[in-house]
């Protein structure tokens, strides 16, 4: 990491990020409850410490795949929060005019090649995109998101170990928050966790505090330069907590007791907050950049709401170039 | 009789066939915590973890388990949460359910359940709302059970559970909160026999699954404006009841297939071909299917409304085949 | 002009395209030996280990990453080896491929290829000999090819390779020996093109892929015997040629479809409803269908040849639609 | 392992054991090549070995599953021949009833679950069976017989996860020949290899040289023990090779020189016997075993070659009870 000046500038910019990430999210719940947004809808407050401190590593040539709980790694590579904001709401100038919603979030023109309904779906992809860009002669890589769910599918096997016997350029990232859906973690996953496991697919790995942004940053940062300098792929094992239910209908009451207020005081921007503070940063510098994030998700959740749904006929669109699409 | 909810109906009919029968038992997540959709609500504190077993994220695994334990002579009900996610067990459906007692000269009965809910189900999108029943129409090896009502979604999985079929349920989620009448023993209900909806004259509604209230709707809608349909609910796709069909369409000449899945190659086609080839030509006045164009599920309410096909669409595509 | 073999008219056609795009490239298992056939025999030589990518058994990853390779702009070609082992890669082309163009709102194009020999070839049995391409008509997002001569298979590959559509390329591994003429420079054939095979009178045959040949040497029989038919070999299920199917039963009033695949909900289904509805059923004087059973593929050659449509049963299915 | 004269009886079985496989295995060859068997044919010689030793410490009521390459797991878990050899001619006799052919060999009447057409197929099956029988109260276990190709499957991850978290009596063998169809493992298979993916999975694991038959019988005892005990599952790593092409017709061709010669010396069958003369054996008795062998097999063959064909009606049988067949 840089030193002094710079320094601080990469914090703030961190804990920016974090901000509107938490901001995104706490409106879009709110518009969820308003019934302003449809469908399904996965938050990952209390996580973007991770989401954060890995793309600040990554260039805007670099891509991303994710999962289900996409908003904040989308935010973080730099998606417009116009577009996502109107397509979680199903407008039409959604980045993906409206056909996508929460679930679907992407936004190619930065990199990230989108969310995915499937648990694990994101990691074949990450790695064929990779494989891609070394085609091209690209130097750029690929960052793969997913959950501890995902570690127990096979596409989980099947991508690390193609990755690593191709060397290709891609940093797995596992943000393990400990459950999956309703399910603890522990409870479904056996032996010694995400780590072992891509070391016996020969991708090393480095486990991280998920929700101390700045260990999480300095992780990235040494293995993307070693993804992008062609040491094949890394594993970063991110440990954090979800802090709401799965879904922004769940009330998670299947926690313990207290655990979750234990967990709000290891919250990654309750940490990095107090981190600047001590380094010296005034708290009003903070509370502009939360306050800003705030009225900046507000605005946009308020565009969105004002915005055009799409035209019907745009249902029909997007499909493929041959054959017709065979109006009812 | 008590009037229930369709995943009520549901979950009274595996409650009353576990109990009855130790050897059933039911895998797939979440489970243990009564389903994603409460279908398996209380399971967990009257039959325990060896026979509600809430599972990784493991698809293959939960299809491919799920047969190797009916191997052995138990009778798993397989659950997979939301039909999309079949797609990460085919092989274990396809390849292996479907073939195995074929394959293996009958040394094999691989009586399995495979639970399904499918369909539009509140803006879920492309990956959480397709209906490929008719793809396991055309798979030989198994059954395919499309119900649409909590009486019959109760009596059809009895039937499921106690078949040495493989039968894939598909259970419709959409109309889960749906209400009706559930017996206090619930009596199976044989595959390939449709159910009535409405006699009439002027022309025969074949449906099944999530378009079934639409179609009901759309008869009402019809008939005050004096077009008396002969409405049949198949509940199986396969076997699927030929007779009742034809029976109907020999009386009304005029034949509409509606169902919610794309109408290109869809189940709506074979039921059009049979009549067609059973019938001939000459017997049948007009003949038309009625589905979604052939595009994935949008999000947006609005777009997902403009392809849906809803009571309004059946309506006008009854009249169509009326003009002529 | 050169005479020949299926397989190498398809190798030819894909040395073409690769020579001419450095974009395009191939994954699947033991390609760089040359694939299972010889379909891409020579091209590690001439391309290299990174445009030839001899892949571990890993379907998923295979379909999977050929998708993510074509997200950054690359085309590649993912070979299967053999159709029913895709059933290990449905949520890579079914969840993934097919929507994520639709999903993300146009900002993706998946160009790939999904080449998949598929039917049923030397006593393979039920789960190496499977036709399902009747699935993927029904499935949005994705174009059909069913090719069945040297000369099509090569023009229809160069199409598929620079379609930006992703294309499901069925070849038909029963013919691969067929010989037939290739021009020096393969030129693309457009999709949605029926080939007449046949002009006729009496009736019309629809067919595709390995059925093909079964076909042509049954309307010879036919003709033998004065019975004209007006022969269409589809080549592609989605696009499909509505249009050269409909003008041809206008004129004959009869219609058989032949395929390969089983019956029950096969695309036949399709074709047969198509034109019920286009034509209305008056127009028709009869239609049939001509597919296995609804039965897996068994080993033993005398079970094989029991259910296989051949051409004895397409001239005795012809035969039956002519006598009313 | 016993001593003394148990000890002999048990090494004579062995051998037997691994004679009539590759007896079985030759003269299917050979009847392959006189047009006698259709369909691809997939033969384990010089893998012997492992099959036999394995499945001599299985009980009756154990099951097997098995991949393409299923003649010697079946014959070792005490498959009947006659049924195996008409089932490999197509003849109503066949163990499938001519439906099924090499590729899909089954004899459930002995515990075998059939051979699989899907690499990695039998190991859910396999998982799902050792689930079946703990429900069911039966202390049987199931033994899952899967090469090194599949290791690089999903299913592979999934079902040894999902054996090792429900402690499921399951022994896993890998047979690892070092070629996948035509391509060498190391080619396709990143990091340490099986035995470390099965421990970073929670199964522990052994290696065994797969080609000494006593050191696959006496792995298999101890293993089987445990797994029987209640111990969760175990995996065999058993390093062998493959003699022969991939199928019947493929001549290996891209074998380097001398390799297939090299690995002769090392064959299971040969090894065993060395032993045995070297406890004293006779040479007639070894000979005598050979002997009985093929001419079990060759009198199969000629059964078979006489037996009758299938009706053309068991074409349309055993599909599913429910609904027509709809014949052609
Ligand atoms: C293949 C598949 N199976 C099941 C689901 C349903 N599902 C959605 S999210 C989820 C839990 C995922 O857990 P994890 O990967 O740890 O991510 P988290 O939700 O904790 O962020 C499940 C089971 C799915 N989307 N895809
Ligand atoms: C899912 C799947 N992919 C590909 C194949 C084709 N195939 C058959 S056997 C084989 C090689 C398997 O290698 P391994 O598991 O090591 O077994 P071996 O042949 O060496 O005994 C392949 C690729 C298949 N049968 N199934
Ligand atoms: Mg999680
Ligand atoms: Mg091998």
């Amino acid at each position: 990491m840089n030193a002094g000046g710079d320094n601080r500038a990469r914090l703030l910019a961190l804990y920016g990020t974090m901000c509107r990430i938490r901001a995104f999210e706490e409106t879009a719940l709110a518009a969820h409850r308003a019934g302003e947004i449809p469908g399904p809808l996965h938050v990952s407050i209390g996580q973007e410490g991770v989401a954060a401190g890995v793309c600040l590593n990554l260039r805007p040539d670099d891509r991303i795949t994710s999962n289900h709980r996409g908003h904040g790694h989308a935010l973080a590579k730099g998606a417009g929060v116009a577009g996502m904001m109107e397509e979680l709401l199903g407008r039409a100038g959604g980045h993906c005019r409206g056909k996508g919603g929460s679930m679907h979030i992407a936004d190619f023109s930065v990199g990230m090649l989108g969310a995915n309904g499937v648990v694990a779906g994101g990691i074949p992809i990450a790695v064929g995109a990779a494989q891609g860009l070394r085609l091209l002669g690209s130097d750029a890589i690929v960052c793969c998101f997913f959950g501890d769910g995902a570690i127990n599918r096979g596409p989980f096997l099947e991508g690390l170990n193609w990755a690593a016997l191709y060397r290709l350029p891609v940093l797995f990232v596992c943000e393990d928050n400990g459950v999956a859906a309703f399910t603890r973690a522990e409870s479904v996953t056996a032996g010694p966790g995400v780590a072992a496991r891509a070391e016996a697919l020969g991708v090393p790995a480095v486990p991280v505090d998920g929700n101390d942004a700045l260990a999480v940053d300095a992780a990235a940062a040494r293995l993307v330069a070693e993804v992008r300098g062609g040491g094949g792929p890394r594993l970063l094992h991110a440990t954090t907590f979800r802090l709401m239910g799965h879904t922004s209908t769940d009330p998670a009451a299947w926690r313990e007791v207290g655990e979750v207020e234990a967990a709000r005081a290891e919250e990654p921007i309750l940490r990095l907050r107090a981190h600047l503070l001590e380094q010296g940063v005034a708290p009003r510098t903070l509370d502009a950049i939360e306050g800003d994030a705030r009225a900046e998700m507000s605005q946009a959740r308020a565009a969105a709401l004002a915005a055009p749904w799409p035209d019907a006929a745009v249902a029909w669109e997007d499909v493929q170039d041959s054959g017709a699409v065979e109006a009812a | 009789m008590a009037e229930v909810t369709l995943v009520e109906a549901a979950r009274l009919a595996a409650l009353q066939e576990m109990r009855r029968d130790p050897r059933v038992w039911v895998l797939g997540e979440d489970v243990a915590r009564g389903g994603l959709f409460g279908q398996y609500r209380g399971f967990i504190e009257e039959f325990g973890a060896a026979r509600i077993v809430s599972t990784p994220i493991s698809e293959s695994t939960i299809m491919g388990a799920g047969l190797g334990a009916a191997l052995v002579g138990t009778r798993p009900i397989i659950e997979m949460r939301i039909f999309d996610f079949v797609m990460c067990a085919m092989d274990e459906l396809v390849n292996q359910i479907a073939k195995i007692r074929y394959m293996f000269g009958g040394q094999a009965r691989p009586a399995v359940v495979v639970r399904m809910p499918h369909g539009m189900w509140r803006n879920s999108a492309a990956q959480h709302s397709q209906m490929l029943e008719s793809w396991f129409a055309h798979l030989p090896g198994v059954v395919v059970a499309v119900p649409a009502t909590p009486a019959d979604t109760a009596g059809l999985l009895v039937s499921a559970i106690r078949s040495d079929d493989p039968v894939l349920f598909f259970d419709p989620k959409n109309l889960f909160p749906l209400k009706g009448e559930v017996g206090e023993a619930i009596e199976p209900i044989p595959f390939g026999e449709a159910r009535r909806m409405r006699e009439g004259t002027d022309l025969t509604i074949v449906t099944w699954s999530a378009m079934v209230p639409a179609v009901e709707e759309a008869a009402l809608t019809l008939a005050a404006r004096g077009i008396s349909a002969d409405v049949l609910d198949l509940r199986t796709l396969w076997p699927w009841d030929e007779r009742a069909v034809l029976a109907s369409v020999a009386r009304t000449g005029r034949l509409l297939v509606a169902h919610e899945a794309v109408t290109v190659a869809g189940f709506g086609a074979e039921v059009v071909s049979r009549v067609v080839e059973r019938l001939g030509p000459a017997r049948l006045r007009r003949a038309a299917r009625l589905g979604q164009p052939r595009v994935p599920v949008p999000f947006a309410p609005v777009l997902e409304d403009a392809l849906k096909p809803d009571a309004a669409k059946v309506v006008a595509a009854a009249e169509a085949l009326l003009r002529d």
